[in-house]
Formats: structure tokens, C-alpha cells, sequence
């Protein structure tokens, strides 16, 4: 493991070994942002893995920015593909494609178009089975 | 010389032209919107003017509040940047109107060259190839598809109003000329109130080369040199540079002249750019006038980087009568310089914009880098505005020894609290057909997904250990030491 | 090309040849002293040595334990910076013979030129003007005081060894010799381990004029222009810039020519300086031979920021025994730099040094500003080096617009914690004589007190406002907006 | 009385009337320092005035910084003028002089030759009394 010295204000120097390099970190323990090397990762040391990947699959269902809700592209059963656009937001003057993360099934949809829609606010439920086996009633 | 200019533009732009005024002696006058009340460019102004709510319609894009704060506040002359007002003819004519002078061309100047139709037609008279294209009288979407059938496919559908990539549809196969031209048509309402569209044959593996002119208002016009801005991603420009690595000193010679000769054409005055298509490179490339910008450009530091100009001076020095500080003799270029735009986005995340607070936000600061910025750390990035929060620019006496500095530079601008791409810029400097200068406008379409694969990685064990220590509860820091520990009693 | 590089230096210039390094792929191998471990060179380089305690003569001053860490990391170059070893020539020595390249010219020439006698012979037979002067083979202090009588008073004793002002007196009265060679010799001593003295004719109001230069392996010597440095107090410089407002054209081709010819003549290798005293100004003006330099300058950055070139990597370049980058025909000035050099010091307490913690410290960044530094908030300047902690370097493309770009920035470089010169150089920038540009070595010496004068105004009341907000109890900080808030609770 | 806005990480808005300016402050109440237009002034907010400038002449007879003594200038009863060395301190390669801030008679020397001194510590102890009046017994 490497040898990581806080020098204060957010920096902290890391050494590996005799080679060493400058880092920067702020933000709470479970969304630890971390600058190395030209990189960033976001870091939850409370489960000691990267919250930002692991729930990448929920949050693209959510509204990453405030927006607004252009188009609902999907209807609730339908059975869609990884990529599939579900849900068009407009934001930043630009259009925003709220995409299938996997192969499944519309559960529910929880925006209107024209809607204005907060970040992490659920807009559309997936089910994750693309067999259907576990069809609910 | 005015003694007090309002700038009705926010973030990096505004800051630019509040340190040029600050050195002119000039008094400066931000505006803001309530998103932007803690915003660097309010509080760096030496007087700020709230004009509106945070929807950029009834702020920034407001013609009245802006006129009625400048009005207020006595200003003489306003700057409108680039994007917002900076293009609106009405808003010029209304500043004329109110005995305010517009820091920019003559109002029916950006109106005749604010239409790409007139502009082409102005730029073939001149003498200026121009590439291949119809804006049928007949607005039809039937029309538009027979329009584009004639010009031949490949085609560009872009509404005639506006700039910035926005509402451009490239159509290679005729199967997707209606929904292409139904799209464009609705952004080019949605943004520029006016759906009139323009149909363009598309040149395959072009280069965006464009040209700074400058011209006073006692007929003096000058070009400063070319800049290579073909890296762009959906029309929005990414990475820019100068010299192009496709110009040599020949074509230079006639593109300069083709861009002085439209501005001439266009009786042009104060700062401008035009806009080439290149195809080839070198003494025998072709080149096509695309559109003139009759603004400041986002990208003109490099272009003061390598010319040893200061353009927003400039442009303050003409709108005021004086003549142009330069002969196209005095100017030359100098070493190499690379702007790369810091977007609040998520390259692996389809480049999603991105909003909220700077928890930790440090600006690199070494020799042969400038960092234009309009955000502070702690500062917001709002929701409601164009997602570049900052321009890096490297400087060095070659391409190469440019590109390095702004590397080094990237590796040293931590930027935490929302994502850039920062990393992305990083990739893509590194790039072997950016190293060599291998460049077109599809750079990205074709290299981007590869560039984007490289940031797919899990953070490595270092940055896992520092992620590690301060996260760890308050009470294990006193073990450390920590020379902010005696300040924190004031930073509460 | 190196692979791996030892800084042999410390602050604002380890930190400038670090970034050279890291843009040419180079590995960088800072040293420390135990009051340097937190410091920003030290964390900044790949690679991090600590060798010795915080006397210099027992750290970046002891050339075995920088060769032992030269050694041991594997370094094949040694970057001495300025300062510290930059001219012991029994160092530079001890490199070579390690097999370890001293970037530097070779040690004989350090020897020779290290000298002022020596030096001054050689420029001499280079048929380069000198001051009249003398140092008697008798170093009684007798023959000292005859010495001076024979050269004519006034003059100037200083000591053979060593620069950077220290040690040198002027006497223009014969009843102040004894005192003035005592003290200089105390001086020298304690300072260079060696007394011998050195008296020459005082130059009347001279300005200090300097010529860069920088020679390569293959017997290319180039010049890249003057720096005007009049602008010292007790010999240390505080404001240099290029071009001199003395300088014609003319002058300019007669005065690098003779920097040139003295490089030349000494056989020298890499970057030095030849410092010229200047009397008179314009194509009249008279010139002598002052000394060489051989070394990287403090003020080389406002070189490189009107030659566009980078002379530490030039250094680096040379030193691996390639070819000069450029020709002499390859050089221009291109548009004015001033550097200010900032000082922890009390300007109002006779310019006392300052050491301590840096509370609050915010670099400006804007365009035409880049900030040399070695230092960072919450850092400590420590008591037991020199006090400049950096350089402000200010482009334009005339004086002044140089100048009120310096200004600008330094209205926006807060430094809290430490007393600084910035008050002062603010001041001095604003003087009538600078920006006329009258300026002789004397300059400080005739207008500081005015100077310092206009700096002891009481706080304004609105400073005594933002002071009382903060300082209010704890709990009053919650009715104002505080867009930190929410970052408290991991800043702790 | 000017309207200060805080905003953040040490900077603060400073609007008098129309016109607004960028300070920044940092440190204790008791001396707070704030840099306003290119000046910085050391407040004590608990006083309402400026420590540094009260104590500068009590500050001048103690040392600024580490230094070693290089000499001791006066004995104690000797009567003093404004501006006379009192103490020669050596300290970052120059020679540092105590002077006397006005006229008075040395009460005390708290220091010798060649001794390194610290911050703050009291070298000389001047009775500020021109006259003697108020000599003491």
C-alpha cells in the first residue's frame, strides 16, 4: 500500500516505492473525490469500493441534472435493450438520452413530458430480467 | 477612451473582459443573473447589476434588462463576449439607439453576415470560394429534402440563423432527410426563434480553419493568422490551436486574404472571424468560407498567445475610434500555442453535463500556461449556462514543447466535485494522430470512443489510500500533521 | 538526453526546473532540508531526498551530501539552479569527476569568471570596456585605502568572491574607508571564506544592463537580448524588465556583441549573463564590463517571455551536448516583460524579513501574468533562506501595457499570514520616474522612503469591516450566505 | 459602514455605495489579516484597531524573527535617541538593527552577544520618559 502524507488544504503527497506524487481529495467519506495523476475517482471508503460505478445502472434511470422531460420514448411492460433512449431530457441547451444500462422490461414511469425533474429523482423502473421468468403478476 | 463598460456576458468571457477593462483604467460593469449572485465575474467587476432570473431568456438573453442596467449605470460602450447578445443585430441597433456604443461590427452588418445565406453570397462576390449549398425560398421540409437532393448528398441541414453547431444534421443517406430536417427545424426554433433552413454539401474529412480579422473604423483591416479547431465534438469545438499543422506560409498568405477580403466586403469593423473549410493541406489544400463569427471567438487566446496581441484590448480601442494598433506588417506569429476547453461533463458518460459545487478547484500556474476561468473553488456551476467553466492555453516555441506544457498543466488542475474532462483532454492530447497533427473535423467521431475507453478504469490503489485518510474519523487527523490544524478555529 | 535530473536547489526555482523537467519526459529528483520537508519543490518532484538539516551549509550547501544524493538516485545531470552551488566551481568539479553533468559551463570557467579580477581581464582582452578598478596584491587594508584613492573616489569595495550585492560598500568620502573595507572584509569572510577585496570606480547614477546568453558544445554562443535591473535595493534586484528603456537598437547590437565576445573568449558553455553598467542612454550611451554570471539568472523569465524561448530547457538541451535551438537571426524581442520579484519582508520595518505561515495565498491568474513560486497556502516561508518566495512576470505587447497588467495582478495576489513587499512594488510600479522609465541604480536608494511613506496609512474603514465579520462569534456565521458551509465537516 | 458579503474560502465583497472590491481576510480576532486593493492591514477586531501598529514600539525592542545577537549597542542607564542602534541582529544573511522607536533610557538588557534569540522575546527595555522625571528608584 502506498504511503500517502496529508500537507494540508486538500493535498496530500503519495508515495509508491521512491517515486511519488502530488493528490487531491475532498468531499465526505462515502463520495470521496480524489484527483491523481490527471485522473479523478469518486471513492466511498465506507464500503471501500466506488459508489459512482457500482450504482451507475440505477442513477441512469434517474435525472443526473436538473432538466426537462422532452419525450417519453418507452411504455410501462415494454421490453427494451441495453442502449435503447427511454427518456429524452432537454438540459444545458442540449438534449439528454436517458438509456437502457442493460437488456429488461419498463416497469413503471414516473415523469411526464414537459415535467421539469430534479436530479436523482427516479424517472423510469426497470426490471433486470431479460428472460421475463420472474414476470410479475 | 470609454470610461465605463457594462459586459452583458457571465463566466470565463466576462472575467477576460473585466481584467481588460481593469488595465485600460476603464470602470467595469457585470450583469447577473440569481444563479450567478456569488459568481466570480459579479463580484470581480468593480460595480454588479442583477438583470434576472437564472433562466438565461430573461437575464443574459434579455435585449431590455440589459439595456435598462446599462442605461442605469452610465455605462458607454457594452461588451456582449460571444454567445448570448454578442450576435443579435437588434440588440446592436438598440444600444446604437440609446447612445451606447456595441463593442462589435455595425448592427446590419451582423444581421447580413448572422445569416449564412447573405454571407455566402457576400463572400462569392468577393471573390472567396464558398462551399456548394441551397437555402430553397420554399421552406418546406419537401423543399429542403429536393434542396438537399441537388447539392448532393452528404449534406449539412443547419438553420441559417445561430452558430455553434447547434441544429446541425449531417444526412448521408436520403432515408434520413425527414427526421433530420425535422430536427434541425425544431432546435433552430427552440434556439433561435427562426426555422429557416440551410443545405450544404458535406466536405468529407474537412479541416475548420478559421481566421481572426480585426478592423478599425477608419477602413484599416488586418488578419491575425489562422487557427486549426477541427477537433470538435457534435460542432462544439474542443481543442484549438496555431499554427494549423495544415498551413503553410503560402496558404496562409491566401486564406488571410480571402478572411481580409470578406471583411472588407462586409464593411466589417472590430473584432471577427471567418471561417474555412479546408480540404488537403499544404500549398495545394482548397479552402471554403464557411461562415464569419462577428464576435470575440472562444478560442482567441491562442491567437494572442502566438501574435503577442491582446485582442479584447483591442477591440475596446477600436469601438472607441481609435485606429487599429497594428499594421498587418507588424504582426507575426510566434511559437505554437493549444487551447484546450475544460467542460463540466462526463466523457464516460456520453459527456453528460455536469452541475453542482467545486469542492476543490486549483488552476495550474507555470510557465507558458494561461487559464482563462470564471469559477473559484467552492463556486457553483449552475444548471442554467453553457458548460465550459474554463480555457487552458500552452505556449512554447514548438507544437510539441506546447503540447507538453498543457499536459503538464492538465496532470496539475484538480478539479473535484463534478466531473470534466479534464482526463478525456489528457487522452486526447496523447493521442498518436494528435501528436502528429493528423486532423479533421471527424477526429472525435472516430477516435473518440477509444479515447473514452481508456477512462474506464477503477481507481488504483493510491488514489484508494488517499481516499482512505481523511475520510477516516476527525479524531485519527491530530496524528497527522496538518498546518491547516491551527487555522481551522477562522476557516469555521 | 537525461533520463533523471538532481534539482540541487530549493523554492521557486527547484519548482521552475521540476516543470521543464516533467515537459521533457525527464525525471525530477528534488532535495530537502528538514525545513523544506513540506515544502512545494519537495512534493512536487518524482522523486524526493532529504539531505541535511536546515543550515544551508549543512544542506542544498554541502556538495557531498548533493552528490551523495545525486549517487545514490542514479541522476546523470545536476541542475544547480541559482544560488546555493550554482557557482563553486569545486562542486561543479566534483560533478564532473563523479561522471554526473553539471548543468552549468565547466568548472575552470566558473573558476575564471567567479573572479572579478579574472573576469575582468578577460573582458579586457576581449576588448570589452571595464570600470577602472584595482585589487592590490597587499590586501592590507592600507593598501585597500590606497587602492581606492588611486582609482578615485568615489568607488565601490567589494569583495573578489560572491555577488548578489553582498559585502559591497560605497564610499565617497575618504574618512569612511576604514570603516567600509573592515566591514566589507567581515562580510566576505563570513559569506565567501575569503576577504579579498576589490575596488572599483563608482559609475554615477549607472543603470544595471545585462545581456543573456547561452552557448552550446559546438561553439555556438547566441545572446537573447538585455535586461534592465536598476532597480535594486542594497544590490539585490527587485524589478528588472525587457527591453530596457535605455536600449536602442544600435546599442543593443554593440552590447550583445561584447556579451558574446566575453562568452566567447572565456569558452563558455550553457546559459549565463553578462551585466553591463550603462551610462548615459540611447546610441551614445557608454558601457563597461560589470561581471559574469554564470548561472541561470532570477530574472530569466521576463527573457523567455519576449524571445519566446524557454531557457531552462535550453539549459537541459545544451547540457546533453545538442546543438542550440536557435541562431542568433532565429531571435526577437517581441512586445515588453517586467518581473517583480515578491519579498516575505516589511517594507514599513526597512524591508525585514519575514518568515512564518502563509494563512491565505492566492496567485492571480490572468492573461500576460505568470507567477515563478515555491510556495503554497498554509505553507511556512522559513527563517533560514533567502525571502523572495516569487516572481510575478507581467507580458504586453508595449511597456505599458506590462505595467498596468503587473499592477492588475498584483491588486489581486493576496498573501496573508506574512508581510510582503506587494504594497511597496504597487507603489513603485505607480512612480512617475518608473513609468517614464528614468531609471539608474540609485532609484531605490532616492525614492524609497517616498515610497514607503505612502505605505503607512491606517485600515480604511472598509478593511476594518471585512476584518470584524469573521472575527465575529462562531455562531453569527450562520446569517450570512456561506456557500463553504456544507464543506465543513470534511475541511476539519 | 460598507456592506461585506462573505463568500467563502476566505474571500469576501466589499460594496461602499455602487462600487464593490474583492478583500480577503484570514487569522485570529485579535489579529486578522486583510488584504484589500493591493494592501494588507493586520486588524485586531477585539480593540477595534491594529495591534501591529499600537505595539510597534514595545516590538522593536524584542527580536522579529530567530536571529543570533551580533552586538549590544548601549548599557543600561544610557539615555537613547529616537532611532539609535540599540542591538545589531544577525539573521537570513543580513544585519537586522534594533533602534530605539523614541527617546529613553535602556531600564534592561535581556540578551548577550552570540546568543540566539527567539520571536517576541524581549532583548532591550526602554523607559520612555525624555525627561527622567519618572526615573525609578
Amino acid at each position: 500500500m502506498a504511503d500517502v502524507t496529508p500537507l494540508g488544504n486538500g493535498r496530500y503527497l503519495v508515495a509508491d516505492g521512491e517515486k511519488q506524487s502530488l493528490a487531491y481529495a475532498a468531499g465526505p467519506a462515502d463520495a470521496r473525490w480524489v484527483f491523481l495523476n490527471g485522473r479523478v475517482y469518486v471513492i466511498n471508503t465506507n464500503r471501500g469500493d466506488t459508489p459512482r460505478k457500482g450504482q451507475d445502472d440505477e442513477l441512469a434511470l434517474a435525472s443526473p441534472m436538473p432538466a426537462k422531460v422532452a419525450a417519453v420514448k418507452v411504455s410501462v411492460g415494454q421490453q427494451v435493450s441495453r442502449g435503447d433512449v427511454l427518456i429524452m431530457l432537454e438540459a444545458m441547451k442540449m438534449e439528454l438520452p436517458i438509456r437502457a444500462p442493460r437488456d429488461g422490461r419498463v416497469k413503471s414511469i414516473a415523469c411526464q413530458v414537459g415535467e421539469l425533474v430534479q436530479p436523482g429523482t427516479p424517472l423510469v423502473e426497470l426490471e433486470h430480467e431479460p428472460g421475463g421468468e420472474k414476470r410479475e403478476a | 477612451m470609454f470610461r465605463r463598460i457594462l459586459i452583458a456576458n457571465r463566466g470565463e468571457i466576462a472575467v477576460r473582459v473585466i481584467r481588460a477593462c481593469r488595465e485600460l483604467g476603464i470602470e467595469s460593469i457585470a450583469v447577473y443573473s440569481d444563479a450567478d449572485a456569488g459568481a466570480l465575474h459579479t463580484s470581480l467587476a468593480d460595480r454588479a447589476v442583477r438583470i434576472g432570473p437564472a433562466a438565461a431568456a430573461e437575464s443574459y438573453l434579455s435585449s431590455d434588462a440589459i439595456l435598462a442596467a446599462a442605461r442605469e449605470m452610465g455605462a458607454e460602450a457594452v461588451h456582449p463576449g460571444y454567445g448570448f447578445l454578442s450576435e443579435h443585430h437588434v440588440f446592436a441597433a438598440a444600444c446604437a439607439d440609446a447612445g451606447i456604443v456595441f463593442i462589435g461590427p455595425p448592427a446590419n452588418v451582423i444581421e447580413r453576415m448572422g445569416s449564412k445565406i447573405s454571407a455566402r453570397q457576400l463572400a462569392g462576390q468577393a471573390g472567396v470560394p464558398v462551399v456548394p449549398g441551397d437555402t430553397p425560398a420554399d421552406q418546406s421540409d419537401e423543399a429542403i429534402a429536393a434542396a438537399a437532393q441537388r447539392v448532393g448528398l452528404p449534406v449539412i441541414i443547419k438553420p441559417s440563423e445561430g452558430g455553434g453547431g447547434i441544429g446541425m444534421k449531417t444526412v448521408r443517406d436520403a432515408s434520413e432527410l425527414a427526421a433530420s430536417i425535422a430536427q434541425a427545424r425544431r432546435e433552430a426554433v427552440a434556439s433561435f426563434g427562426d426555422g429557416t433552413l440551410y443545405v450544404e454539401r458535406l466536405v468529407e474529412r474537412p479541416r475548420h480553419v478559421e481566421f481572426q480579422i480585426i478592423a478599425d473604423a477608419h477602413g484599416h483591416v488586418v488578419h491575425v493568422f489562422e487557427r486549426e479547431c477541427s477537433i470538435q465534438r457534435r460542432h462544439q469545438k474542443v481543442v484549438e490551436e496555431t499554427p494549423s499543422t495544415a498551413v503553410t506560409p503560402a496558404l496562409r498568405q491566401r486564406m488571410g486574404a480571402a478572411a481580409v477580403a470578406v471583411a472588407k466586403a462586409a464593411g466589417y469593423q472590430n473584432a471577427g472571424t471567418v471561417e474555412f473549410l479546408l480540404e488537403g493541406t499544404g500549398d495545394a489544400a482548397r479552402f471554403y468560407f464557411l461562415e464569419m463569427n462577428t464576435r470575440l471567438q472562444v478560442e482567441h487566446p491562442v491567437t494572442e498567445q502566438v501574435a503577442s496581441v491582446d485582442l479584447v484590448r483591442a477591440q475596446i480601442q477600436v469601438a472607441s475610434g481609435e485606429p487599429l494598433p497594428w499594421t498587418q506588417d507588424d504582426l507575426a506569429q510566434r511559437g505554437h500555442a493549444i487551447e484546450v476547453r475544460i467542460y463540466a461533463e462526463d466523457p464516460a458518460r456520453d459527456h453528460l453535463p455536469q452541475a453542482g459545487r467545486l469542492l476543490l478547484y486549483r488552476q495550474p500556474s507555470m510557465p507558458g500556461i494561461r487559464v482563462d476561468s470564471g469559477v473559484t473553488e467552492g463556486g457553483e456551476i449552475p444548471v442554467h449556462y453553457d458548460p465550459m467553466i474554463a480555457k487552458l492555453i500552452a505556449h512554447g516555441d514548438t507544437r510539441e514543447a506546447a503540447r507538453h506544457r498543457a499536459l503538464a498543466a492538465l496532470r496539475d488542475y484538480p478539479i473535484l466535485g463534478i466531473r470534466t474532462n479534464v482526463p478525456f483532454l489528457i487522452e486526447l492530447l496523447e493521442h498518436p494522430r494528435f501528436i502528429s497533427g493528423d486532423l479533421d473535423t471527424g477526429f472525435l467521431d472516430t477516435e473518440g470512443a477509444a479515447l473514452r475507453a481508456r477512462l474506464s478504469d477503477d481507481p488504483p490503489p493510491d488514489a484508494l489510500a488517499v481516499a482512505a485518510i481523511d475520510s477516516a474519523p476527525v479524531g485519527r487527523a491530530t496524528d497527522q500533521p496538518d498546518p491547516w490544524a491551527t487555522l481551522r478555529g477562522w476557516r469555521g
